[in-house]
């Protein structure tokens, strides 16, 4: 490798993985792509390397991270490598409506978000808004300056303040519950406990 | 048919006024679609959470939401790109038997159980097609129609230019939902025209707002660099205000711009500016929430009517 | 007499509505009051700084407007009150004739000499009298009178409740400026009435809005203090908004309560109060520069004329 | 003095002076008096200590440093314990306007304000409201915010942007030269300086 040679990225960190890199071991899980395909990633295993989808993909013109190399790094199992990929992803589906084959690059990013918190990587706002909809019903929390404008405007209280929010929030709490997505990111769904 | 109206979670907690416009323009006394709230809905549930981190939770709160529809024998009608989208997804993959009996299950312990809604048939057996999803564009396009919401225009919105967004989840996956062709949207450009505005056509103009997918909580810098590009065509375009169905690319645009210097284009929700045009008094539209002002689009409004 | 209009620093630096409404209500269409502006005005100056440091330097300024006023052969119109106390009490100070001939050998320098407003003698020695210095308010009591006021009402601010705030300028010294009686004022009050709203009585009326003599900008939590204490009686009043003739007052209660949890009254200018009644459309009045916002009252009162 | 004796404060800070405490030379400046009469304060001699001032005072209720106290050590020519009680005051006159003898105590407050300056204790905004003054011809700068609704108004340029502007500080700057106010706060009032 030579200051000369214009190295060829292939995904993640320009730093780490070039074409010259040698793939470690360690970097290697022969069962990435089965893995994703588990979680609904399933083109994964068929796309062909157009490059449409970087082509279109509104992030890959901003940062280091290119779809196509994404989908390339999945199918070579660089798992290490791309965990961190699919947060930067805005699920626009431009790709998907681009592919001429058809490979749904956002559902591989989705599957990979869904490796990623099963590995204990949770982003912090999942876990903020997952919070949110168990205590209010409503991802967003609510606001005394929107509550003062809403009497204004005679629109009647927000769902948390209705008088059936309690029925509701317990069927939510029990879904939570029942899909152990409590346990999947730490967070707490039962009725009377204070986090 | 009369709708359930799916606020959503933005609407009613950040910007309120568009709860109002919304029942504003669906009234009897103006568009005249016949819709009832249904006020036990919850969290849609937003896509860029459950769908990423469990797409089992994220199904059976979602389906909890469309049994609700199903009980009151409603068809949901939206005002959000992520509620379309999410409620969308979900009746659709509970077409499959599989997903159905699996949700069910999880449904089963709040005492509830999705079939969908029932179609008419010669008796003999029940037959079901999905709760059907509306986004109000279509309720405006299909149910309404330009040429009436022509007619019941009293304020033309003349001389105003505007960038209309459409937003990713209307448009795409349009395997999923196709309310129009995702390539040449003209929907939302035929309904602020049929209010008397002016649209103008604008580089990238079908991407994304920035914010979605959790960029916007994850990495608020990155976001923000995708909006500025769509702002800065936006500028260029010399449009004076931009116009989406989306709460949540509302919410980007209105925010972000704060951190970017020099451009103050403000962003109001179709449902508002149709109501504006349906003659709704500025100061029940809510837009004090607003962060950059609509006030210098309602000044050039009056100004307009004045001249 | 043709008033010249001295806008001063504030409203036109931050509160621009006030300008506009200003000009608008003393227009030929409104209440008909002959004013002109005279652009080469500057700070007049602002007492807390120029008359606490050093007052030669301060008399000197505020002797260089009144000649502009003089040679123009205007009086003074203010909407300010720390502006009025100022230019009011260096017309008076220049009535000494060694502080005249001390301030004229400094404007000597810039082509300026104080004389004063010539008044009409027999015409063997001329006469003069300090320029004239008059509040918005004394013009809208003295000038075009409550009664003129009220019938040029075109949308009567029924139902309001307006805790009227004096400011100490207007009032006080009394020995330097008595527009009315500083302990039992009521032109405001009257002024108010005559467009339609109530006005109610409350603790601390005649006090301080805290903000006076350079405190605000030197020791904010003392002012904040004392603002706290007047809103909380207000609050108690019931007040919709306080109304008040100085921008400087306004500004630290539009101010201050962003601090002071659960209060939220507005504070409007005596010009803005008026235009809204004479019915000028809210849009241009600049609310969107408080902080505190006015819409929760221009809701009210349309909500009163809808019902 | 004991711990059951009520302390009569008589101004200042309350552990600092107190009628029990002795007052030291160094605190003691017999010309005091004279020098707030020389700025304007005249009625410093002849108050009474009534009170009546402290009553009315919105500052007195609200801080240890009560108007009647301040004129008392003014006139026992406590010149250090007070050269820093005078900007807490609104100039509001209420204490003039209260007083049965007319002593306007405001303008006591406001010699003392000329006195401190010309020791040296300049405050901060003093200078920096000065500054715009000369800069602006306007005691605030200009913000952008309020330029763009003036022109939705359409109320014409601020006064720092009108054609006159220059003509007009040059004068200002002239009268705050000729008048040595510069000197005086430490500030430069010529026009091309940059700060």
């Amino acid at each position: 490798m030579t200051g000369e040679t214009e190295q060829t990225f292939i995904g993640a960190s320009r730093t780490t993985v070039v074409e010259e890199k040698v793939i470690l071991d360690e970097e290697y899980d022969p069962g990435f792509a089965a893995e994703i395909v588990k979680y609904g990633g399933r083109d994964v295993k068929t796309c062909h390397q157009c490059g449409n989808c970087t082509g279109v993909c509104p992030y890959s013109l901003k940062t280091k991270y290119k779809t196509r190399n994404i989908i390339k790094m999945c199918q070579l199992g660089l798992k290490s490598l791309v965990l961190h990929t699919p947060w930067l992803c805005a699920t626009c589906y431009r790709c998907y409506e681009h592919c001429h084959e058809d490979i749904n690059a956002a559902e591989v990013m989705i599957a990979l978000r869904h490796i990623a918190i099963r590995e204990g990587n949770i982003p912090d706002f999942i876990v903020r808004v997952s919070k949110n909809v168990v205590k209010y019903g409503q991802s967003i929390s609510p606001s005394r300056e929107v509550e003062v404008l809403r009497e204004q405007l005679e629109l009647g209280p927000l769902p948390y303040a209705r008088p059936k929010h309690a029925k509701n929030n317990t069927e939510i709490q029990h879904i939570i519950r029942a899909t152990n997505y409590d346990e999947l990111i730490h967070i707490s769904a039962r009725p009377e406990e204070d986090e | 048919m009369t709708y359930g109206l799916f606020m959503g979670c933005l609407v009613p907690n950040r910007y309120p006024g568009i709860e109002w416009a919304t029942e504003y323009l669906l009234n009897k006394k103006q568009l005249n679609v016949p819709t009832e709230r249904i006020d036990d809905f919850t969290c849609c549930p937003v896509p860029g959470i459950f769908y990423s981190a469990d797409k089992d939770t994220w199904l059976a709160l979602a389906a909890r939401n469309l049994v609700l529809a199903q009980e009151n024998e409603k068809e949901i009608l939206t005002i959000c790109n992520g509620c379309y989208m999410s409620l969308h997804k979900a009746a659709e993959k509970l077409q499959d038997p599989k997903q159905r009996s699996k949700t069910n299950k999880v449904l089963k312990g709040v005492g509830k159980r999705y079939v969908g809604e029932e179609i008419p048939t010669d008796g003999r057996i029940k037959q079901y097609r999905p709760i059907q999803i509306k986004h109000l564009v279509e309720i405006l396009i299909h149910d309404v129609g330009p040429e009436k919401l022509e007619e019941k225009v009293v304020h033309p919105l003349t001389d105003l230019r505007v960038a209309v967004h459409y937003g990713c989840h209307y448009l795409r996956p349009s395997e999923n939902h196709q309310i129009e062709n995702p390539n040449r949207p003209r929907y939302i450009d035929d309904i602020v025209k049929a209010c008397g505005a002016k649209t103008v056509d604008y580089d990238e103009k079908l991407s994304c707002c920035g914010a979605g997918g959790g960029v916007r909580s994850h990495v608020k810098e990155l976001a923000d660099a995708l909006t500025e590009d769509k702002i800065k065509s936006i500028t260029k375009a010399r449009a004076d205000v931009i116009v989406t169905g989306c709460p949540f690319c509302l919410l980007q645009f209105d925010t972000a711009q704060s951190s970017l210097p020099g451009v103050n284009i403000p962003a109001i929700h179709l449902s508002s500016f149709v109501a504006l045009a349906l003659g709704a008094d500025p100061l029940f539209l809510g837009f004090d929430l607003h962060n950059i002002s609509v006030n210098p689009l309602l000044r050039k409004l009056r100004r307009g009517a004045i001249a």
